[in-house]
C-alpha cells in the first residue's frame, strides 16, 4: 500500500504535467484527467484506511495546522494578550481577543512550533505553568465582559521538566480547570491536533468538546504505553489502538460532542476547507450555547461532568 | 473476602485476616521487628522510625476513632469501556487487583469521625492498579464529597496514586474535570476539603482534586509532583535535586501547607477538623 | 496661564503656547529637527525614531480625536497635611512645579473620544513632582472611573509615575488603596479599565492602580518596575541583567499584555476599546 | 541626656544590688529603692521625650517583639499554613489559622528574623511576590470559611531584587490590595514595627488600622527620604520628622484609628503587657466589626478608602 510520500510525489508530477499542458499544441488533458483520478482513488484508500497509529501521525505531522494558522482563518483579528501578570509568558500557550461571525471572543490557544528556533520558544506545545496561570487570567476577564471562550488544544502534553514542577504545574492544571469550570460563560473548546493527557484537560472542560477528524486525545502518548509494556515499534501502534484516542473512538464513546471533518489526507491538505468546516461548528455550538441563561448554562456543564465516566453497578 | 469473590455487592469492613507470620524484617535496619507492635505503630519500623507502606484499610484505621468506620462507597466496579489489552485484559488486571486487596476498587469511601468529629474519608490503595484513578475512584470522591454535604461534615481525601488510569483512557482523564466540578459544589457549601498526599501523588490525581484542598497535608516521605522522573529525564536532559518532587520540595515550592508525621497525622487532622468544626454559623 | 498663578479653579485646555525656538538637536542622532515636525510625529526624532519626552498634554492631544477635549477634573489642589518641608517647604514645591507645567496637579482627567470612541482619560505629567501620587492624583483618579462609571465608558489610565509622593507621607501611601478600591467598582460595573505604562511606572503607582488594568499596555522604551534600581543596588550587591525594568523585561515576565510603539499607542486603544464597545449587553 | 544603654546598665547595677541583698545582715533595701526611683524617672524622662528618630530606632530594635511573639501570646495555637500553592513559601510573611478569645480566625503576618541565619531565611522581614500571593490565598480561604482576618505589619518594605522584580512584586502588592479590599470578611490590621510603604499596605488595607505606640508607618525609609536630600545622619533625624511616621503622628492625622500603648521603653521592656493591650484592641475592634452585616462591613470598607487623603478646593 503507498504511503502519504509516494502520493504527494505523484501529486507533483501532476501538476508537472499540468505546467506542460499550457504549452501550446500539446494535449496531455485526458491523461492528466486519469492521473487526477487514480490519485484521488489512491488517497481514499490510503486514509480510508487509516490506522489509529496513522492518525497520531497525521495528528503530529508538522505540516498540520496550527493554532495560530485557524485563527488566522476563522477569526477576524487576534489581540494577543501577554503573561501571567505573576512571572512569565509561556508561548506556548496564547491567549487574546477576537471576533468570530460578529461576536467578541475570548481566546486560548495551544501552539506548537514550525521550526526549530519557534519551537525551541514554544517548548514544542508543551504547556508550562506561566501558560495555565495565564489562561486563568483570561477566563476571568471573558468572564467579566461576558465573552464566550473558544479554546483550541494541541499539545504533546504539560512541559515536564524541573522548572515545570518547581512552579507547581500539577497545581496549576488543577486551578485551570477548575477556573473553566467555574467561568460563567459558554465554553467551546477544539482538539485541533494533540490532546495531550492533562495538558489538554487543563483548558478542555468545555461545554462542548469538538474534535478535528485526525486530531487524538489521549491519557498517554502512545510511545508512554508501549514503554510500559515494551519498546517495540509494533507495540506503539498497538497502544495507538488499544488507547482509543482518535476523534471517531471519542464520539463513539460519548466523551466529545463531535467530529469536524477534514479534507482527505488531513487537515494540512487543505486548511480553509478544514478551518471552514470548524468555523461553521464552532458557530453553531456557540448559538446553541448562547440560548441558554447563566444558570442553565453553568447546571448543564456541572451535569455534563458530573456523569462522565463508565462503570457497573454491582448487585446487592 | 468470599462474598467478593462471587462480585456480589460487599461493603469494606477493617476487619483483619489472620496474620500468618509474626515477624517481619525491616529494609532500612535490618531488624527482625515483631509484626504486631509494627501495625499497632501506624506500619513505622520501632526500631529505626522507617515508614512501611501502609494499605488504604491501614492509613483509614490508623486515622479514625475506633468503631467509627462506615463503608458509604457506592456499589460499582469498573467497566472496560475501551475493551483495553495490554500484556492482559484489564478486566483480569481488575480481578488480580481485586483479589490481591480485597477492594472493590482502588478507594475506600468511609463515613467515620477523627476525635468525635465526623468527616467523610476517601482513601486511595496505591495496590489496586498504581492507586490509578479510573471512573469508579472519581464517582466515589465525587459521592464522597455529596455524602460530606448531605452530613455537612469536612471531605478528607488521602492520596496514593499514580495518576489516571490509562486503561479507561478518556474516562479517566475526564475524572480530573467530574472531580473538580464536585469539588466546587463543595466550596460553596462552605464544607472543607482537606487533601492528604501520601507517596506517591502524581500524574492527573495531583494535577487535579489531590491540589485543590483548602489544606493540603503531605505525609513525610511523599512524593508530590505531576510529571515522572523518567518522562522528564527522557524529554529533556536536566539534572534534577536531590529532593526533587519529596516533601520538601513540594513545601519549598509553596504546594503544600504543611508536611506531618505518619504517627501525628491523626492528631493534625483533628486540629484542622476544629477550626472548621466549631464557631461556624452554619 | 494667567489665571493659574491667581490659583484660581481653573480647566486646563490643550491650547498650545507660542513656540519660541524653530528647531531642537536631538540627543539621540544629534541632527537639528525642525521642532513643528517633531511635534506632529508624536515627539518622535523624524531623523532617528529616538522618542523625545512627551508631556501630559502632548500625551493627550497624541492619543483622542481632535476637538473631544473636555477637561473633568475636580477643582483640586494639593494640601501640605505633613507641613513637609525638605531643602524647600511642600507649597513652595508645589507651586514650582505648577508653574513649570501649567497644570494644578501631576494628572490631567479628561472626557473625550479615541475613533469616535467615548472615554474618560487620564493622563500623569511626570514633570509635575516626577509624576508622583498624592492625595490630589489619587481623587481625579477615582473620580475619572466614577465619571467613566457615569458615562458608561472605559477608563484609561497613562502612568508616568516614580510613585508614592513623599511630601504627603501616608496619605500619598494610602492612594494605593483608595485607585484600588474605586477600581474594584468600576469591575463591578463591567466597564473597562485600560492602564498603559510609559517611562517610569514605578514604585507605589506600578504596586496599585496602573498593574490593574484589564488591560496593561506599555509604551516602547516605557520602565516598570517597584523597587528603584538604586535601591536594589544597596539593598542587595546583585548583577542586574541589561534589560532591566524595561518594557521587554516587563513583557518577558508576564506583567504586562503587550508593548506598542508610541506612534500605534493611538489606535492601538482605539482596537482594544472596540472590543469592550460594541456587542455588549449594556 | 542618657540613652537607652545606660539605663540598662544601671538596671543591670541594681539587680545586683538586689541580689546582694539576699545575703544576711547586709540591708540595701532603702538604697535599691532610690535607684528604682532614679531609674524610672530617667526612663521616663528618655521616653517620654522619645524624638520620631529614637521611635524608628525602637520600632527597629532587634529586642522588639515579633509577630510569631505576640502570636504565642494572643492567640490560642497557630496553625501555619505554608505556600502561595504556585512556587514558594515566603518565611518572612506567614499565614495561618487560629483562634482569638474563642473566635477563629485567619491571620497574615510579617516576620523578621532573630539571628543572622533566620534574617536570611527571612529576608530581614522583606517580602518577596510569593509572600503576597500566600497573603491572597489566606483571603480567598478565610472569606471561604468566614474567618475574620488579622494582619500584623512588620517589614522594612518588599524586598528589592532582581528576583522579586521578576516574579512583577508591583503587581502581587496591588492584586494583595485588591484582596484586601475586595474580602468579604472582618479584616484588621496592626502596625507592630516597621509598616515600610507598599510593603506593608499589601496587607494593610483592612477595615480597622492600629498600631503600637512605637511601631513607624512610611511611605519611604528616613534613610531613604535623607538620601535624596544628602546623607548626613542629621538629615536622617530631620526626615524622620518629616515623614510623620511615629503612631501619635498617624493618629492625628486621621490614618490610623488606634494607638496601643506600649511599656515605657518599647514593647520589649514587657511583651506580656504589650501584648495584652493588643489582645484587648483586636478583641474589640472585632467584636464592633462583627455587629455589621457583610454589606455595610464592605460599605465601610469602600468608604474609609474613597475618602481618605487630603486636598484643597479651588475656588471657581
Ligand atoms: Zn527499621
Ligand atoms: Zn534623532
Amino acid at each position: 500500500m503507498s504511503d502519504e510520500r509516494t502520493l504527494d510525489l505523484l501529486e507533483a508530477k501532476i501538476q508537472e504535467l499540468r505546467e506542460l499542458n499550457k504549452v501550446e499544441g500539446l494535449d496531455l488533458s485526458a491523461e492528466i484527467t486519469k492521473l487526477e483520478k487514480k490519485l484521488a482513488k489512491m488517497r481514499t484508500e490510503l486514509y480510508a484506511n487509516l490506522a489509529d497509529w496513522e492518525r497520531v501521525r497525521i495528528a503530529r505531522n508538522t505540516k498540520r495546522p496550527y493554532a495560530l494558522d485557524y485563527i488566522a482563518e476563522i477569526f477576524s483579528g487576534f489581540y494577543e494578550l501577554h503573561g501571567d501578570r505573576m512571572s512569565g509568558d509561556d508561548r506556548a500557550l496564547l491567549t487574546g481577543l477576537s471576533e468570530l461571525d460578529g461576536e467578541k471572543v475570548a481566546v486560548i490557544a495551544q501552539q506548537k512550533g514550525r521550526d526549530p528556533a519557534e519551537n525551541k520558544e514554544r517548548y514544542f506545545g508543551m504547556v508550562r505553568p506561566q501558560g495555565y496561570r495565564k489562561a486563568i487570567r483570561m477566563m476571568r476577564l471573558a468572564e467579566r465582559f461576558g465573552f464566550p471562550i473558544i479554546s483550541l488544544i494541541d499539545t504533546p502534553g504539560a512541559y515536564p521538566g524541573l522548572e515545570s514542577e518547581e512552579n507547581n504545574i500539577g497545581g496549576a492544571i488543577a486551578a485551570s480547570i477548575n477556573s473553566m469550570i467555574e467561568v460563567s460563560v459558554p465554553t467551546i473548546a477544539v482538539i485541533i491536533g494533540e490532546g495531550g493527557s492533562g495538558g489538554a484537560v487543563a483548558i478542555g472542560a468545555a461545554d462542548r468538546l469538538l474534535m478535528l477528524e485526525n486530531a487524538i486525545c489521549s491519557v498517554i502518548s502512545p510511545e508512554g504505553a508501549a514503554a510500559i509494556l515494551g519498546k517495540s515499534k509494533e507495540r506503539v501502534k498497538e497502544a495507538a489502538a488499544a488507547l482509543k484516542l482518535t476523534a471517531p473512538d471519542l464520539l463513539d464513546l460519548g466523551v466529545i460532542d463531535e467530529v469536524i471533518p477534514e479534507p482527505l489526507g488531513g487537515a494540512h491538505k487543505d486548511l480553509q476547507q478544514t478551518a471552514s468546516a470548524l468555523k461553521e461548528s464552532i458557530i453553531r455550538n456557540l448559538g446553541e450555547l448562547s440560548q441558554a441563561s447563566t444558570d442553565s448554562l453553568l447546571a448543564s456543564r456541572f451535569e455534563r461532568y458530573r456523569n462522565v465516566g463508565r462503570y457497573s453497578i454491582l448487585s446487592g | 473476602m468470599p462474598i467478593f469473590k462471587d462480585k456480589q455487592y460487599f461493603r469494606v469492613n477493617l476487619e483483619k485476616e489472620a496474620d500468618e507470620a509474626l515477624w517481619l524484617r525491616c529494609k532500612s535496619c535490618g531488624e527482625l521487628v515483631f509484626k504486631r507492635r509494627v501495625r499497632e505503630n501506624n506500619n513505622i519500623c520501632p526500631n529505626c522510625g522507617e515508614y512501611f507502606f501502609l494499605t488504604a484499610r491501614e492509613r483509614v484505621e490508623s486515622l479514625i476513632d475506633e468503631e467509627t468506620f462506615e463503608d458509604v462507597s457506592k456499589p460499582i466496579v469498573a467497566d472496560d469501556p475501551l475493551g483495553f489489552q495490554d500484556e492482559k485484559p484489564y478486566p483480569q488486571r481488575l480481578e488480580e487487583a481485586q483479589e490481591k486487596t480485597g477492594l472493590p476498587s482502588a478507594i475506600i469511601l468511609a463515613s467515620a469521625k477523627i476525635e468525635q468529629m465526623p468527616v467523610v474519608l476517601g482513601v486511595m490503595e496505591f495496590q489496586f492498579i498504581g492507586g490509578s484513578m479510573g471512573s469508579v475512584m472519581g464517582e466515589q470522591i465525587c459521592h464522597g464529597m455529596e455524602e460530606a454535604i448531605r452530613r455537612r461534615c469536612a471531605f478528607i481525601l488521602v492520596s496514593s496514586s499514580g495518576g489516571a488510569r490509562m486503561q479507561e483512557g478518556a474516562f479517566a482523564l475526564l475524572q480530573m474535570v467530574k472531580t473538580t466540578a464536585v469539588r466546587a459544589r463543595l466550596a460553596e457549601e462552605r464544607l472543607p476539603f482537606i487533601s492528604v498526599m501520601t507517596y506517591p501523588t502524581t500524574g492527573g490525581v495531583q494535577a487535579s482534586i489531590a491540589s485543590l484542598g483548602d489544606i493540603i497535608i503531605a505525609e513525610k516521605g511523599a512524593m508530590i509532583g505531576f510529571a515522572g522522573r523518567r518522562v522528564i529525564k527522557e524529554t529533556i536532559a536536566e539534572e534534577l535535586p536531590k529532593n526533587f518532587q519529596t516533601d520538601t520540595f513540594a513545601i519549598e515550592h509553596g504546594m503544600i501547607d504543611r508536611v506531618v508525621k505518619r504517627e501525628d497525622l491523626r492528631s493534625e487532622l483533628a486540629t484542622v477538623l476544629r477550626f472548621f468544626q466549631e464557631g461556624r454559623d452554619e
